[in-house]
Parts: C-alpha cells; structure tokens; sequence
C-alpha cells in the first residue's frame, strides 16, 4: 500500500464517531484496527457495520440459540434469505424485514422501500418472488396521525406491490397504545427457485469484476441504518437524512433483468444493497469469500452532482445491487441491463489484500482490513431481567352475554375485517393464487407449472408476549404452524422479524431474551426451524417502548393445491372441534374489549398438543374428510365460528354447553373443522387421544347460540365489515 | 380569487415518474433532454378577495395538506 | 390460433395472460418485446396484457402506447387484426388511439383490488360468443385508474353502434352505481372496436380460467375468441 | 433552457382528485374553497438554447407524450 487515506482531525473524528452513533469504547476499538485516525468515509464504514441494524450486537448472542437446521433446509440464517427444499427440486426462499422507523417519518415510501428491499433480498438469491405479506402494527386508531400512518403504509405497500407484479396475499394487522409513536411495518417476501439455482453472495475470484446493477445513486438516507438503531427523539425531525423514494418500476425490470442473467452461468456472487447500501453489501460480499475488494467510486452511477465517497458508500438509494462476475461475462451481462434500461457499471475488482479499498478519483479514501471489521464488531451480551409472571387470572363475571359480546369483538379493531387493507392490494397477480386473503388462515400460492403450493402466514400476538414474552414467542410460532396446518400444508420453517425497544434497559433485554426462548423451544418442538430474519431494536419514543413483537413469518407446501381448505363451510356439515379448552380468559381480547381488562397470564402454549392435534387435523384434511377448517386464535371459539359463518355466508347452530369462558376463552392448540359427518372424525380423535367434541352443525343464515338466541350473518358481517371503513373514512 | 399551488420533489429527492418520463422522451427521439421532474399543479378557486389573505391561506393549505413536507416543497401564486 | 403477448417494461400479467391463452390453444403464447417493429409473421391475436408498463408514470398506458411495436400493432389492426387489450393493455389501446375514450383515476382515489361482476351486452363479438346471452360473469379487477370516460357524444355513439360489451353489475345481473366501484360513466367495462375485432377491458378474466385457482368464470372469453380461428 | 409543461385536466371532465382535495380542504376547516382542479407541472432542461425552438420542441413532446389531448390541454413556458 502506497497511498493512506487523509485521516480526519482526531477529536473531530471523536465527535464525529459519537453523532455517527458509536460508543466510546467502539471508537476507540476502530483506531486500534486501523492504527491511526478515520478518514471520514472509514469512520462513516465503521459506524453503519457496527451499528445495530447491520451488526446485531445486541441480539447475535440471543438468535445463536435459535435452530435453524432441518433436512430440508438448505440456506439458514446468514445468506440474504432462507432456503428451504419444498419437493420436485424447487426451492423456497423467503425473509421478513422492518421498516418500522422510515414508515413513521414518510408511511407511503417507508413502507414502499420496505417491500422493495425485501423482494430484492429474494430475488438476490436466484428465486422470483411469487408473494409478498405484511405484518403491521399501528397505534390507537384515534391517536395524533394514525390514520395518515395507516393510509400511507397501506397505499405504499400496494402502490409497490401491485406495480412489481408480486401479489400480497396475507398478513396481519394489530393496533394498540404502544405503536402510537412507532407503528410497525414488516414486509415479507417468499420466492420459488430451482434448488440448485441458488445465488449466494460470497465474491471469489482475485481480478474479477465488481459490477453496479441498478438504479443511480443519489444522497438518499445517509446513516439510515444507524438512525434504525437509535431511539426516536422528539428532535428526529432535524436528524431526518433525505427520504429514499422507491420506483417500483426500476424494481421491477432489475427482477426480470437479474432473472435473465440467473439464467446464464455468468454470476460468481450477487447481493442486494439493503440498508448501509454499498458499504454493508461490498464488506459483506468480500468479507464472506475471504478476498479483498477495490472500488473506484467515479464509477458509481451517480444522480446527484458533487458527490463524495462517504455520500456514495453510506448512500440508501434504493432498487440497487452489487455482483461479481466471472472475467469475460461482462459484455453479456451488460447487454442484458442496457436491454432493461439499468444502470450496468463496473466499479472495481475483487484482490487478494483482504481489504476494502475504496478510492475517488485516484484519490485513496479507505483503505480497512476485512478480517477484523468483520470479527471485532462489537458483541454485546447485555443484561436482562427476567420479565415477572402474572398471576393466571381468576373467574371472570360476564357483563353482556354471549351474543352482544360477539358482535363487539368482531368489530373490534383487533378482530375486524381487513378488507379495506386487501382490497387495495393485488393479490391474485401470477394467476397462482389459490387463497387469498380473508379466505383461509394461510395464503395459498401454487408454484407456476407445478401441482405443488406454498402456504404462508404472520403472526404474532403481542399483548400475550408483553405478559410472558416466552409463552408469547412459543404462542407466534404455533399460531403460524396451526395456520399453516388448517390449510391442509405441512409447515416447513419461518422468517422471524424481532421487533422490541431499547435493548441496553434490563427489562426490554429480558423480553427479547424470553421471546428467543419460547420461539426456539416452540420451532425446536414443531420440527419448524428459524431460516432467515431481522432484529429491530429501539422501538421507542419518548422512552416508552412497543409491545415486544416478534412477529413470525411461517411458510409451509402442499403436494397438491387441489388439497388446500379455507374457512368457508358448505351447509349441513358437522362442526368438530380438536383441542382442549379449559376456558383461560387471561390477556383474551374478551378481556379487554368487553371487561375492560388487560391481565393475568395469556395461554399456555403446550407444544405436544399443538403437534399431537395438529398432526391429526392435517392428516383429516389430506385424506379428504373437512370442507372446511380455522384454527381457534384472537376471540377463541366463538369468533373462530363466525368468521368461518362469515366467510361462507353460512350459519351454524350451535350446541355444545358453555360460559362465556367456553366460547371467548383463547386456549391454544385448537380447531375448528366443518366436516359432512362428526363420527368417524371423533372415533379417530379417540383412537389418536385426542380431544374433540361435536359443537353444532352449519346451517341457514343465522349464528345460533347455545342459549337460543340468534344473530344474522348479515348482521354480523355489516358489523365485521364496517369498521376499518369507518375509522378510515376522512383518514387520508 | 384563484391561487395556484406547485408542488415539487425536494432536490436531492428521487423523482422515479420524472426519470421515466426523460428515459421515454429520448427513446422517442427527443434530443437533448436534461434532467425532467414532475410535480402537480393545485389551482384552487378561493372565495377570499385579499390576496395576502388568500396567498396565506393557500400556503396553510400546501403544508397542512396539499404538499408532503417530507418530500416536497411547494409554491404558491395568487391571481 | 397464433396468439402473441407484447411485454412493455412494467407488464406483469403476461405470465396469467398465457396461462389463460395456453388453455384454450395447448400452447404458451409467444411473447413480444416492445421494442421489436413487427409482429410475428401469421399472428392471429395480439394481447397486450395488465400490469404497469413504464411504472404507471405520467399516465397509465402513455409511454407504452408510444412503443415501436404498437405501429405494428395499429397496423395489423387497420388490416382487421385482432386486439385484445385487458387493464394496462386496455390503457395502451386508449392512450393509442385504438379505442376511444379516457380512463381517469378510480372514484374513490384508491387501487381497487376485488372481484367484480360483469354484465355480458352483446354475445356476437369475437370475444363473447360463448356466452349466454345476458352472461354475468364473475372476475377480479386490480387497478387504480379504470374510471372509464368518454364526451356525452362518444358514450352516444359506442352505445348507437352496441360497442359497450362489458358493464359493472351486481352477482345479479344489475347494472348500479354501487356495483359501479370505480366509477366507469355508464358502467363501462369493456368496449370493442367498429369491427367489434379490437376488444379492450379492465378486469381480468385471465384469472379465472382455473378450477383450482378462482374457477372458470372468465374461461368463455378465451374459448370464444380461439373459436374465431379455431377452423383456421 | 427550461421548458415547464403546465398539463390541466379539459373543463369538462372529471377531476376525481381536485373533487378529492376540494372536499378533504374543507373537511380540514379551511372555508370558502370553490372549484379545485389538479394537473401536472413537468419540468423539462432541454440542451436547446433558442427560446423559440425549445417552445417547439417542448409543445411537439407534449402533444406527443406529456398529455392526453383528449382529456387534457397544456401549456409550455420557456425560460
Ligand atoms: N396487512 C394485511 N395484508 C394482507 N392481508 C391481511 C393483512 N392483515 C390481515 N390479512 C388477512 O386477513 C385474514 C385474517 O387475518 P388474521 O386475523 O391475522 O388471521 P389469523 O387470526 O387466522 O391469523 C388473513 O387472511 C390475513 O392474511
Ligand atoms: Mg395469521
């Protein structure tokens, strides 16, 4: 090495490192490696590797414990996306990521580029996206702004969506106090690859090209990723780096221009570039194939005039990728680009030093070794308070009765109909769409000239994960198996975005280190191993922080689609349902809309149930027995009942004997199945020791409950229906 | 009265619809196209006669609704 | 038939657009860059499918509809070629000149993704012949700007001349404003050509053509307009 | 050389948005808001340094491409 970067002054390098977000002792980690001051583009390197978001400081130890290994999964977590075999040599290859801060700042674009950087780190991998989900988590309803929150996610998770052609075909949505300041927005994408068509992102290869893909740069959310990692003051105004925008469109021709170069064997290693843009994906991309790396950032498509090489590397512009070629590609390559009209520029070459060296002009600006980027990037096992158990909760008395309580829970915000959010999305793109939402509790997506599916769902319940945050991990995982199962698919593995606040206080740690344990205990159980994810710290505001959410991504495949259920029930069949309710009303949405009450322990998650009954209901379901089947979650029995009314425009009598503890009661591990005759399925229960129960039959147009009294679908589902319309009425 | 409300991309500010535009026009075989952005015109009929007035309000209107502050600027002209 | 899909930039339903055509002809259909000036010698139909050619930027259809390719297909339709036009295509044909009209953003200001219903007007068209007559058939609609307009005097004359094919209408068979989501002036859906050859529509049959998918109820379209050749 | 291409929906035909904003301004008490229309501003740097010529050429890409004569009418000032 001749030439050294100009270091900055030290102790304006020392402030700097603080507004950049590293802790003294980081600091002082980063002259020891470098042996001398920062320039500003190596401090700027430093501070986006090591922070939060990219490093995962807070949460490496935590996520180390998760499982992640499975005959048939092929990439776990490390790679862009999770890889798992799913029959006939196909692959499905699918990750969750937050843009829960951006979204707040800007809701339209933070959510827009949320879905577009999610869809490129499948697409990285050598798969096309076939379905997007969403899993979002707003404040009250009536709190300063919401409604534009709400208006702008949803129009921005559309607005890119349905322009890239990807359908979205699920997810979740809860509103609660904790999200006023800080909603939630966790995008989801799942892709189909061949198997052994898999795009890895570890350069090879000294000499070989480093090749830009893409969009141009412009000064689009410098230190993005480090404000990610930081809690939101109330001065986060002034903070605000330039708004990234997305353009679905480029979004779109980069898939199709990268599925035809996938189609070559031209790419060494490709990677997305995601948060901390060039500088995450060239360290990562070099730092995982052990080789150095030199750019020459005159090379850099540029939008903007003046720019520097801190401002390049540290840029967030989005619809971007980085690739290695192998040597005499490039032509071909560039060809297939020019005909998508995308940026193609070769901007350096891959070395044998095990540096990144970045240079502007001739100009050295960088110049780090990888190694120790990589292996001393801060690791912090910091502590933790177990969270307190809650009492379980004792009897309840029922204030209203059972029909009057049905009709509030399900037009309540928790439990309402999420039309209004559907409906602005295209869900049926593809022409593979076998469920869409509102039809069933997992989206069904048939593989293009394939019988096989995919079925896929979100889930979380926070309210329980605040009360117990391991019994509320183990309940995300399983709430995403049984919704997986009640199609009829077999659960595979799950994306898991951990979305929780500030991790140096005691109890948020405890929360996160709890969640890790119930999730692990509950995937290690269900034979559903954890293959890709994301970490979002600090959501807080004010220094109040979020219900602790780690919301599980759960993909799962079906031999057949002709196979698939929904919720829907033709008349006259029997309804049967799996699993044992002992009536636990603790932390119950029942609780809380109708008693005013958020308390007591949620639901115990017993994870030889769920498999032992959900084993059973999917073998019923593949032998051809159920019409129709829904997982009993948010309002227990009796909701479970009517959406499935409400989903078929059919009544049902029902008969079994219970209290509003019976009916509202959120104990897991349970189904509702509508099946054309109830015996052979309780004799086979039986057989199994399982416990099942005959509750009443479909029938009519009335819900008619055990005590005589009636309410119509019609009437219900004008109320099931009306809510999100009203609330959004003059929300834009 | 009438004001007139422009409302722009900030600079720096992606503009992904001004992009396609210029990409289309030089397809098409217009030479020398430069940068092109695109933003939206408001023309609003005002029962105010006061032009300050009007011109105040048309701004109060642009930040509190017509325009996003987070990624536009806005101008606003009274005739 | 020899059907042929012209991908713009942004299209993204060509893949259910050949699925559907597939169907009824036991072959994918070729697929047509935008930037090609001619149509592949003995083309039957020319589909232009839905999606977001050009990103939807400025207005829906107004960068594609100025491609190359479109002069061949304006060509191949002057010579009574037929044009089958669906969401983004239907946009292209409009912003082309193929058919009249405008298609402004929906009512309610928002993207509209849900099924609809469709009133089948005329059944002797090359696109509707195997429909019943009065047909209500169901199928999806996925777009923001579908609100079809036209002047008094052009709505007059597709009417006079029995043009309007396809209308918004309830599962029964009403034509309403309620069933009306995006506003179309007089539930307009569809509509053809003078020679009846050129058909463009918002909604999207080419979803429902699978038992196993949304069912069958947009399969008639497709066998209708296969049948036009199916001799050939 | 700028062009700015003013693009305005023709009287006469429905403008969903400008109703949209015209209803949302009121809704948010602004009072005294008559007729709201909506177009598009786009702004065009042309390597054309004769005014003349750049008002030509700009009119020719608006005709062409920048608005739909059949629902809308433009504008083009150079400066
Ligand atoms: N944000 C969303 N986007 C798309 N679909 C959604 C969204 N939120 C909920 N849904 C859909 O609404 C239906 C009901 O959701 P949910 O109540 O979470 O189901 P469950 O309780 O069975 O998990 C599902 O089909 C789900 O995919
Ligand atoms: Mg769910």
């Amino acid at each position: 090495m001749t030439d050294l970067p100009t270091p900055l002054e030290a102790a304006r390098a020392k402030q700097l490192s603080a507004e950049f977000g590293l802790k003294g002792d980081e600091y002082d980690r980063v002259l020891t490696i470098l042996g001398r001051t920062p320039s500003l583009t190596e401090l700027g390197i430093f501070s986006v590797m090591w922070s939060e978001h990219c490093s995962y400081k807070s949460s490496r130890f935590w996520l180390k414990q998760l499982p992640t290994t499975a005959p048939w999964v092929i990439h776990g977590p490390g790679e862009n996306a999770g890889v798992i075999a799913i029959g006939d040599g196909l692959a499905a290859v699918f990750k969750m990521e937050s843009h829960n801060h951006p979204s707040f700042i800007e809701p339209y674009q933070g959510a827009a580029t949320g879905v577009g950087g999610i869809l490129r780190d499948v697409f990285t991998m050598g798969a096309r996206p076939i379905a997007n989900l969403n899993a979002l988590r707003f404040g009250a309803p009536d709190a300063p702004r919401m409604k534009r929150v709400i208006d702008g996610v949803v129009r921005g998770i559309g607005g890119y969506g349905n322009c890239v052609g990807v359908p979205t075909v699920g997810g979740e949505v809860n509103f609660h106090p904790r999200y006023n300041g800080n909603p939630l927005v966790n995008a989801m994408t799942v892709g189909i690859a061949q198997a052994d068509r898999i795009f890895l992102s570890a350069a090879a290869g000294v000499g070989n090209a480093v090749v830009y893909l893409g969009s141009k740069t412009g000064r689009d959310g410098i230190h993005g990723a480090t404000m990610a990692s930081t809690e939101f003051a109330a001065d986060s105004e002034d903070k605000r780096p330039t708004v990234q925008v997305g353009d679905p469109f480029a979004e779109k021709l980069l898939i199709e221009a990268c599925m035809e170069l996938m189609a070559t064997d031209a790419i060494v290693a490709i990677q997305d570039m995601g948060a901390a843009g060039l500088t995450s994906s060239s360290v990562e991309m070099a730092g995982k194939g052990g080789v150095g790396i030199e750019l020459n950032m005159e090379n850099v498509p540029q939008r903007e005039t003046g720019m520097t090489a801190y401002e390049m590397m540290l840029s967030e512009s989005q619809e971007r990728m980085l690739m290695i070629l192998k040597p005499g590609r490039e032509a071909m390559a560039e060809a297939i680009f020019r005909k998508w009209e995308l940026d193609f520029a070769i901007i350096g070459h891959l070395t044998d030093t095990g540096r990144i060296v970045i240079r502007h002009h001739g100009v050295v600006e960088a110049d780090i070794e990888l190694a120790p980027l990589e292996s001393q990037a801060p690791l912090y096992q910091r502590p933790w308070v177990p969270t307190p158990k809650l009492p379980v909760l004792g009897a309840v008395p029922d204030p209203v009765g059972l029909k009057a309580a049905l009709l509030t829970l399900v037009a309540c915000p928790d439990l309402c109909s999420r039309r209004w959010i559907w409906d602005q999305y295209d869900s049926m793109v593809g022409g593979q769409t076998a469920k869409r939402p509102g039809a069933a509790d997992a989206a069904v997506v048939r593989v293009e000239d394939h019988k096989r599916a995919l079925a896929m769902t979100t889930d979380c319940t926070p309210r329980y994960c605040l009360a117990d945050p391991e019994e509320g991990g183990k309940q995300a995982v399983a709430e995403a198996w049984r919704n997986i199962t009640a199609v009829g698919a077999l659960p595979l593995a799950i994306t898991d975005n951990m979305n929780f606040g500030n991790p140096e206080k005691p109890e948020i740690m405890g929360q996160f280190a709890g969640a890790v344990m119930g999730i692990g205990a509950a995937c290690r159980a269900l034979d559903f191993p954890v293959v890709s994810g994301n970490v979002s710290l600090y959501n807080e505001t004010e220094g109040r922080g979020i219900l602790p959410t780690p919301a599980i991504g759960g993909v799962g495949v079906l031999e057949d689609v002709a196979q698939a259920i929904g919720l829907a029930m033709p008349a006259g069949h029997d309804l049967v349902l799996v699993g044992a309710t002992q009536g636990w009303l603790g932390q119950s949405l029942w609780l809380r809309e109708i008693a005013g009450r958020e308390e007591g322990a949620p639901p115990p998650v017993d994870l030889v149930a769920e498999r032992r009954n959900g084993d059973f209901v999917r073998a019923q379901i593949l032998s051809g027995a159920v019409a129709a089947c829904h997982d009993c979650s948010d309002g227990g029995l009796l909701v479970a009942v009517a959406e499935m009314a409400m989903a078929s425009g059919i009544g049902a009598v029902l008969e079994a004997k219970g209290d509003h503890a019976f009916w509202y009661g959120e104990d897991q591990a349970r189904y509702v199945l509508a099946v054309p005759a109830a015996a052979p399925v309780l004799a086979a229960a039986a057989a199994a020791g399982i416990p099942a129960t005959r509750i009443g039959h479909s029938r009519g147009g009335d819900l008619v409950l055990p005590n005589g009294d009636a309410i119509s679908i019609l009437t219900l589902a004008a109320a099931h229906e009306a809510t999100l319309p009203a609330l959004m009425r003059d929300g834009a | 009265m009438k004001a007139y409300v422009t409302v722009m991309p900030k600079n720096g500010v992606l503009d992904p619809q001004g992009k396609a535009i210029g990409h289309a026009l030089t397809g098409h075989g217009f030479a020398g196209i430069g940068e092109v952005r695109v933003g939206k015109l408001i023309e609003l009929e005002l029962a105010e006669t006061d032009p300050a007035k009007a011109q105040a309000a048309a701004e109060d209107m642009a930040r509190k609704l017509l325009a996003n502050m987070v990624i536009e600027s806005f101008k606003v002209e009274v005739r | 038939m020899k059907a042929g899909i012209i991908l713009f930039p942004g299209t993204n339903r060509e893949r259910d657009m050949g699925l559907a055509l597939a169907r009824v002809t036991g072959a994918k259909p070729a697929i047509i860059w935008h930037g090609e000036s001619e149509l592949p010698a003995g083309t039957d139909l020319v589909v232009l499918p839905g999606g977001f050619s050009y990103g939807d930027y400025l207005r829906c259809g107004a960068m594609a509809a100025q491609s190359p390719i479109m002069r061949a297909v304006a060509a191949f339709a002057a010579r009574g070629g037929h044009v089958l036009g669906v969401c983004n295509g239907f946009q292209i044909l409009i912003e082309a000149g193929l058919l009249p009209g405008a298609l402004l953003k929906n009512a309610s200001l928002r993207f509209l993704s849900m099924d609809c219903h469709l009133k089948v007007e005329r059944t002797d068209t090359p696109y509707t012949s195997h429909f019943q007559p009065g047909a209500v058939f169901r199928s999806t609609m996925a777009h923001g700007d579908g609100n079809y307009f036209a002047s008094p005097e052009t709505l007059d004359t597709l009417e006079g001349e029995g043009r309007v094919v396809l209308r918004y209408c309830t599962p029964e068979g009403a034509v309403t404003p309620d069933a009306n989501r995006n506003g179309s002036s007089r539930s307009i859906a569809g509509i053809v050509s003078e020679n009846r050859r050129i058909l463009g529509l918002m909604p999207h049959p080419e979803n429902q053509v699978d038992p196993l998918i949304d069912g069958t109820d947009g399969l008639p379209m497709f066998e209708s307009i296969s049948a036009c050749f199916a001799t050939a």
